[in-house]
């Protein structure tokens, strides 16, 4: 469904991604673990269009989606829940998850995507007047997750979502992401949670600096021994 | 007597300050999706009203069309500065593209100076309608037409920024770019859109501006034009009808001043622009979201 | 000499702009300020030059206080509004009053300024201005920058160090306003109004905000470039300040962060010195 | 560098006088000095086109003594520090023997001392404030004065017209200031001074000050600015039903004042060093050429200019074509010398003596009262 | 001893309480963490602690002092020194001048002194700096001490805010979520690090989610519930207390942490 063949970026002279190639299929959930600064946030900005790429090649459903405009990419059909939630923070919740919807033209669809929002964050509907900026950080993640499901994705990139959450929120938010998933929806996740995201992936990625070093199933992985010592803190 | 002049200053008032509340419309237009003050619009107001003038001396065009032609051509103008000089610095800080309009402003002066000399013109328009008289009080025609027009167009951009999805997608870029673009939104095209109907405004507010007071030359947007960005962070810059509660909010307080002590005039303007300011740091209308930590 | 004289005016801009991070549009009202009362000193009280300068300066040190109490609870863009409307209205006061002559300015005033006299005030300037800002003073004025809530964490009176970076830009501010009065022998209020305010932030931004060599390389820049546009050639003189607008548009997208950005470059800073020290220490502390 | 200049006609061959200039001495090198860009540019290109004008009688007269006169222009942008700057091209870059110049107040103030340290004569044609003449020894000034201007018709409104009570309105710089004070003294005496209001130039709305001076019910309004604004002001005025009779001095004088203010200025009366009407040859001559030349009709500032560069050149022709110390003297010695703007003596400090006319709008045309 | 003492403090934003009448009891020398679930009102008891926000109601004690209406400067001058939820370094700053800058209100170099630069200037410069480099040798950022903040790996800009706070020289420090975006790993770095902190003699005020943390280090642990307080005890009670577990921990996680 979606591939990365080989792709380099920079910010100006610092190369961050030293030639990333991975594959994520239909109906998948494909972690990426890594340490602070290894590259993961800017692979999934990569894919979004939203840091430019200097060479490779990015695929979605058997399109180059390389170098397209982001609103483009979005368009065809990925979601993104950004690093640092990233809320638009003077205006209301119900706003934000709105333009979480921008292109989904039905009004119908809108409403209802909404009432699964609030069934999956119940809290989100008490402050659904409130000014996102003026939310708790956790508030803000949930926030988060919430519009880019507004969107339908059929592709969701997911960068830390379990960051700042309480513990029962964590826990629920990996059923969440596994039940996003059964019901259709590809995932990439980015976590520093690796034990969770191993646990519910298919596959998985180690990323060192700009570069790829392990593929393989979640299941190998959370058994490898470098895998164990260096991410899973045991 | 006293209170009869008082009404005539009130109108005097009223009307000097919505010639800057329509000004301050485009302002804060712009400002509210980039947060950039487009020192270029005090010219695209002058641009505005040179054609227009156009329009009428030249083409013999009517008024509405003339006001059409102004809007139309400074609209242009907008989505081409914008283009050349404001776009390629989007990613940059929040002062290079405040210099940008600087050199805007200079260069589009002193080439409508090199192409239209430095003398006024005048800017005789046939429009006839009738005016209003309440006894001691004249309102022409073009003053009641001034007033109307700028709260219609406050009431419809209000409308359009707060209501509508393109309203949505434009207030989204000005608070968040890179997200915005996630949600799907052309920020681009968002952009252009909004320095459109920005300077549009201010090439009607140019036409009628102009035609009120008979002239137009290449200087004529600096005053109107610091008075009318005074009115843009008076209400609460970014703020539609802050703009207009603060372009005639100001327009009183110099006529005001102006009946006490005409010389002091622009100090009383400006000192109740700063008395407000310290009682509402962020314009009258504007709304003051306390910093969450 | 004029070149002298802004970039005292372009290096204290950037302290109150650049490093601390507030935008002011009234700069040359404090210049206008420093003129005016060196002038009359000078003018009436018969004050020995150098005395009539730092008088000047005093005073406007002292009105960059009074106004930064009220206006630096204002944030961003309020502040800078509020700057200009300051400006306006002292530019107003200075047109009415008697003893400054209102419209028709103070003039008679002697020719004193020279060369060296703006060089050694161009030097005292930047050198004073190099200790203030590698000193805990100058630190907390780019904490204040950089982060104003984080900065009175750290126990910074953000509100005090404001108003003290107003009253220090306005002091030198204002010895350039004295420089200038005994350079030209005559001024006006409109010498000290909103577009020679716009003209001192745009030495500042173009040289590169938060950079002293920045701002004289601006200052030196913005002070020639119409001078040099003049003596190309007639035509090109006709059409100088097109060019000039041009000119900054292009300057900025070429390099929005300013010629000389990165407080690296900044060379008439010694922290160059200071960031080797930095590294040394660094280095040792690392083993 | 080299600037605007103007030589109509090819220089004629060097003959070597005792000039003070040592270099060029084929042509005699004098400048200008005004804004020719910026919000001021009107007055200062009004000037250079009445310089040029003279410059081009004279060259095609065959110069004087034989060599032409080449005319450098710069511009000042009405900024006095670019005035200064100006000042010291033309005197140590082009080496000009004189300069007419500059045309605001303000940059004469500082361009001023620069020509009269150098001993280059400058003779400006339109800054009325006061002081200027007592810069220097070297400095002139061929304009009317303030003063009298005001003072006169001060007079003559109260007097010969029989208006009772005045209303002043004054553009707050030195131009308007000085009027406003002459004319209030005079005014005062002979009649009744009811409100005086300011405004600053580039405004463009005065209905505040107008109704305010509405409630005072005068049979005057003197209006001591430009005619841009007087233009508008007239406007506002008869729109608010204030009917009174206007009256301005010298910056009325220009057709635009007609064409802005269209019927409310019909029956204005001011007064001016220049009537373009006038049937003398002279100014005639002069306002055919300046048609000629820039298609547009010349204004007062353009007349003045035209004048002190006449004035200028006869001393130049006086000196020799030396500059310095000479050419000072030669100018010290004018006396009624006739000019399109009357005849022009200059006091003991430099400053003109001239006569002053009387204008009226009159279908919308000026003619001349006394 | 107690160190720091808030009774009744309440705030409320536009009609939502986001604190309703907590009392809160800091000892001196212990480590304390406050838990509770997203929005409970954690950050906002923070920001009353440190005068970001004044209490709508309520009193705060610091040793002994009334401390509610202070600015966050002259708070920090008492001993509280605090750390961000959202990261707030002075970026474009060096991790070095960073902590210089914390040491802000323990020094009085002034202007004057700043230009003439006198013995005692100088004298107290380099014992900033030294004071500077010893703290980063202590959070382990000596290495970096030349380094743009803003360049940082998230991580090391948690170690660094907290560098930078501990130049304050508090007696209290208020640390908000400092593993978040952390890894295993750094998270048991960060523990040490606590740890030490509160060996020096350092009262130490937590917000964290992740209990391993919490319960690894805390001596007493407060639980906030939608601005209530709803369990205040040692980890071993509050871990076991049923309204937790039904409020923040849930039964997953719940089980996890009475494993740990
Ligand atoms: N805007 C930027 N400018 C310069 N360098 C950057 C920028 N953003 C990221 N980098 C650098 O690129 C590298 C990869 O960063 P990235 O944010 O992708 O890491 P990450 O794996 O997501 O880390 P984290 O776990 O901290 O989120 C890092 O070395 C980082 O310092
Ligand atoms: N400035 C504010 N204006 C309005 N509401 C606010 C403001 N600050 C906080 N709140 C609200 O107060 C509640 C408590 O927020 P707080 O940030 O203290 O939560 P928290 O316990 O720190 O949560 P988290 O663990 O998610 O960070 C939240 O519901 C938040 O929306
Ligand atoms: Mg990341
Ligand atoms: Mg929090």
């Amino acid at each position: 469904m979606l591939r990365l063949d080989n792709v380099v970026t920079h910010y100006g002279n610092i190369q961050a991604l030293k030639g990333i190639s991975l594959e994520i299929n239909q109906g998948e959930i494909v972690t990426v673990i890594g340490a602070n600064g290894a590259g993961k946030t800017t692979t999934l900005k990569a894919i979004c269009g939203l840091v430019s790429i200097s060479s490779g090649k990015i695929f979605f459903r058997g399109k180059d989606i390389t170098g397209k405009p982001t609103s483009d990419i979005v368009g065809s059909g990925i979601a993104m829940v950004p690093e640092g939630r990233r809320v638009f923070p003077r205006m209301t919740v119900l706003e934000n998850l709105q333009l979480g919807g921008y292109l989904n033209g039905d009004k119908n669809l809108i409403r209802k995507d909404l009432e699964r929002v609030f069934e999956l964050f119940p809290i989100l509907k008490q402050r659904l007047k409130q000014i996102a900026g003026t939310l708790s950080g956790g508030e803000q993640q949930m926030l988060a997750i919430g519009r880019a499901l507004m969107a339908r994705p059929k592709l969701l990139l997911l960068d830390e979502p379990s960051m700042g959450l309480a513990p029962m929120i964590v826990s629920n938010i990996f059923d969440i992401i596994q039940e996003i998933n059964q019901s259709g929806t590809t995932i990439l996740l980015v976590e520093q949670n690796a034990h969770m995201a191993l646990s519910i992936a298919h596959k998985g990625y180690v990323i060192e600096t700009g570069r790829i070093v392990l593929e393989d199933t979640a299941k190998n992985l959370l058994n490898n021994e470098q895998v164990k010592k260096a991410y899973l803190g045991e | 007597m006293f209170f009869s002049q008082f009404f005539a200053q009130v109108v005097n008032g009223l009307t000097l300050g919505s010639t800057y509340a329509l000004i301050a419309l485009g302002y804060t237009m712009v400002y509210g999706i980039l947060e950039l003050i487009n020192f270029a619009h005090s010219e695209i107001y002058m641009t505005g009203a040179f054609i227009g003038l156009m329009a009428v001396t030249v083409y013999k065009l009517p008024f509405a069309a003339a006001l059409l032609a102004g809007m139309a051509g400074a609209c242009m103008l907008g989505v081409i500065i914008e283009k050349v000089a404001y776009r390629p610095l989007r990613k940059a800080n929040r002062i290079a593209p405040l210099i940008s309009a600087i050199g805007v402003s200079i260069f589009l002066q002193n080439a409508a100076l090199l192409a239209m000399g430095p003398q006024a013109r005048a800017f005789p328009a046939n429009f006839s309608a009738p005016g209003l008289n309440l006894g001691i009080i004249q309102i022409s025609p073009l003053q009641l037409l001034i007033l109307i027009i700028s709260i219609f167009l406050m009431v419809g951009l209000h409308f359009l920024i707060q209501k509508t999805k393109i309203g949505q997608a434009m207030r989204a870029t000005a608070q968040d770019k890179e997200t915005a673009q996630l949600m799907g939104i052309k920020i681009d095209r968002v952009i252009s859109f909004t320095f459109a109907i920005g300077s549009a405004l201010g090439g009607a507010a140019g036409v009628l501006v102009g035609v009120y007071f008979n002239s137009a030359d290449p200087m004529m947007g600096f005053f109107p034009g610091l008075k009318g960005f005074v009115a843009a962070v008076l209400g609460g810059i970014g703020n539609i009808p802050g703009a207009m509660v603060g372009g005639l909010i100001l327009g009183l307080a110099e006529v005001l001043g102006a009946v006490y002590m005409s010389q002091y005039k622009d100090a009383i303007a400006f000192a109740v622009l700063i008395l407000i300011l310290l009682f509402k740091p962020t314009g009258l209308m504007g709304r003051r979201v306390q910093e969450k930590v | 000499m004029v070149i002298g004289i802004n970039i005292i005016l372009a290096v204290s801009l950037n302290l109150v702009s650049g490093f601390t991070g507030q935008l002011s549009l009234g700069h040359a009202t404090f210049m206008g300020i420093g003129a005016y009362t060196a002038t009359l000193f000078a003018l009436k009280l018969h004050v020995p030059f150098l005395v009539a300068l730092i008088i000047g300066a005093a005073t406007a040190a002292f009105f960059g206080f009074i106004i930064g109490v009220p206006t630096l609870r204002l944030k961003g863009d309020y502040l800078a509004i509020a700057t200009l409307g300051f400006g306006e209205i002292m530019r107003n006061i200075l047109l009415n009053l008697k003893i400054t002559g209102g419209p028709m300015g103070l003039r008679g005033i002697p020719k004193i300024t020279n060369i060296y006299i703006v060089a050694a005030a161009v030097i005292l300037v930047i050198f004073s201005l190099n200790r203030i800002m590698n000193s805990r003073v100058g630190k907390s004025f780019i904490a204040i920058r950089e982060d104003e809530l984080a900065a009175e964490a750290m126990g910074i009176n953000t509100t005090n160090f404001k108003i003290l970076a107003f009253a220090i830009g306005a002091f030198y501010a204002g010895i350039a306003g004295g420089l200038f009065a005994f350079l030209f022998r005559y001024i006006n209020p409109n010498n000290f109004g909103f577009m020679k305010s716009i003209e001192i932030l745009c030495m500042v931004v173009l040289g590169g905000m938060g950079n002293t060599s920045g701002a004289v390389l601006g200052a030196t820049i913005l002070t020639i470039l119409p001078e040099f546009l003049r003596s190309v050639s007639p035509v090109i003189s006709q059409y100088r300040m097109v060019f000039y607008g041009i000119l900054l548009v292009v300057m900025m997208i070429v390099r929005p962060q300013g010629l000389l950005s990165d407080t690296s470059f900044d060379f008439l800073k010694s922290s160059v010195f200071g960031k080797i020290k930095v590294k040394k220490i660094a280095e040792k502390g690392g083993q | 560098g080299q600037s605007q200049s103007t030589d109509s006609s090819s220089s004629s061959s060097s003959s070597n006088t005792n000039s003070s200039q040592p270099a060029g001495d084929d042509v005699i090198k004098i400048g200008t000095l005004g804004p020719l860009t910026g919000n001021t540019a009107t007055y200062g290109i009004s000037t250079k086109n009445g310089v040029e004008v003279a410059v081009d009688e004279i060259n095609k007269a065959g110069g004087i003594n034989g060599k032409q006169v080449k005319l450098f222009s710069e511009d000042t942008r009405g900024d006095q520090t670019e005035a200064a700057n100006a000042a010291t091209k033309l005197i140590e870059q082009d080496k000009v023997i004189a300069i007419v110049g500059g045309v605001l107040s303000s940059e004469t103030m500082t361009a001023g001392p620069i020509a009269n340290d150098a001993k280059v004569v400058m003779i400006s044609s339109s800054s009325t404030a006061t002081g200027i003449p007592d810069i220097g020894e070297y400095i002139f000034r061929n304009c009317l004065s303030d003063d009298v201007q005001a003072t006169q018709l001060a007079e003559y409104a109260a007097k010969d017209l029989g208006l009772k009570k005045f209303a002043i309105m004054f553009t707050n710089n030195d131009y308007g200031l000085s009027l406003k004070n002459a004319f209030e003294k005079k005014a005062k005496e002979l009649a009744q001074v009811v409100d005086i209001e300011t405004y600053n130039d580039g405004e463009s709305d005065f209905r505040a000050q107008l109704t305010k001076i509405k409630g005072f019910e005068p049979d005057a309004l003197y209006i001591a600015g430009y005619y841009t604004e007087a233009a508008k002001i007239a406007q506002q005025a008869q729109e608010q039903g204030l009917k009174v009779q206007i009256l301005g001095a010298d910056g009325f004088y220009s057709p635009k004042l007609v064409e802005l203010g269209g019927k409310s200025v019909e029956g204005a009366i001011f007064t001016a060093g220049f009537f373009a009407d006038d049937p003398a040859e002279s100014v005639q001559n002069f306002v055919k050429a300046y048609k000629e030349k820039f298609n547009s009709e010349p204004d007062m500032f353009a007349a003045q200019a035209y004048d002190a560069a006449k004035i200028l050149l006869s001393a130049i022709k006086n000196a020799n074509g030396a500059g310095g110390e000479t050419l000072q003297a030669e100018m010290a010695k004018t006396k009624d010398f006739p000019g399109i703007t009357g005849n022009t003596s200059f006091a003991e400090n430099g400053d003109a003596v001239k006569d002053i006319i009387i204008l009226k709008v009159e279908n919308g045309k000026f003619s001349k009262l006394r | 001893m107690t160190l720091l003492e808030g009774k009744d403090l309440t705030m409320v934003f536009g009609g939502l309480a986001a604190l309703d009448s907590v009392d809160i009891n800091i000892n001196k020398g212990e480590i304390l963490s406050l838990i509770g679930p997203n929005g409970a009102g954690k950050t906002t008891l923070f920001n009353l602690l440190t005068g970001v926000y004044s209490p709508t109601r309520g009193s705060i004690c610091f040793k002994q002092r009334e401390i509610k209406n202070l600015k966050p400067y002259d708070i920090t001058k008492m001993g509280i020194a605090r750390t961000f939820q959202n990261i707030r370094l002075f970026g474009e700053m060096s991790v070095l001048d960073n902590v210089i800058i914390g040491q802000h209100c323990r020094t009085n170099t002034g202007v004057f002194g700043a230009i003439f630069r006198g013995p005692a200037t100088r004298k107290e410069e380099k014992k900033v700096r030294d004071r500077a480099m010893d703290i980063l040798n202590f959070v382990g950022l000596a290495g970096e001490a030349g380094e743009k903040a803003k360049n940082l790996p998230y991580g090391k800009q948690r170690r660094l805010e907290m560098a930078r706070a501990l130049a304050t020289d508090p007696d209290l420090i208020l640390l908000d979520e400092p593993a978040a975006g952390m890894n295993p790993q750094e998270t048991n770095e960060l523990i040490n690090l606590i740890d030490k902190i509160n060996d020096m003699g350092k009262t130490v005020l937590l917000i964290e989610h992740d209990m391993k943390l919490v319960m690894g280090i805390s001596q007493r642990i407060m639980v906030l519930d939608y601005g209530k307080k709803i369990a205040d005890g040692p980890p071993e009670k509050v871990r076991n207390d049923e309204k937790v577990i039904k409020a923040y921990l849930g039964d997953r996680a719940g089980k996890e942490v009475r494993a740990c």
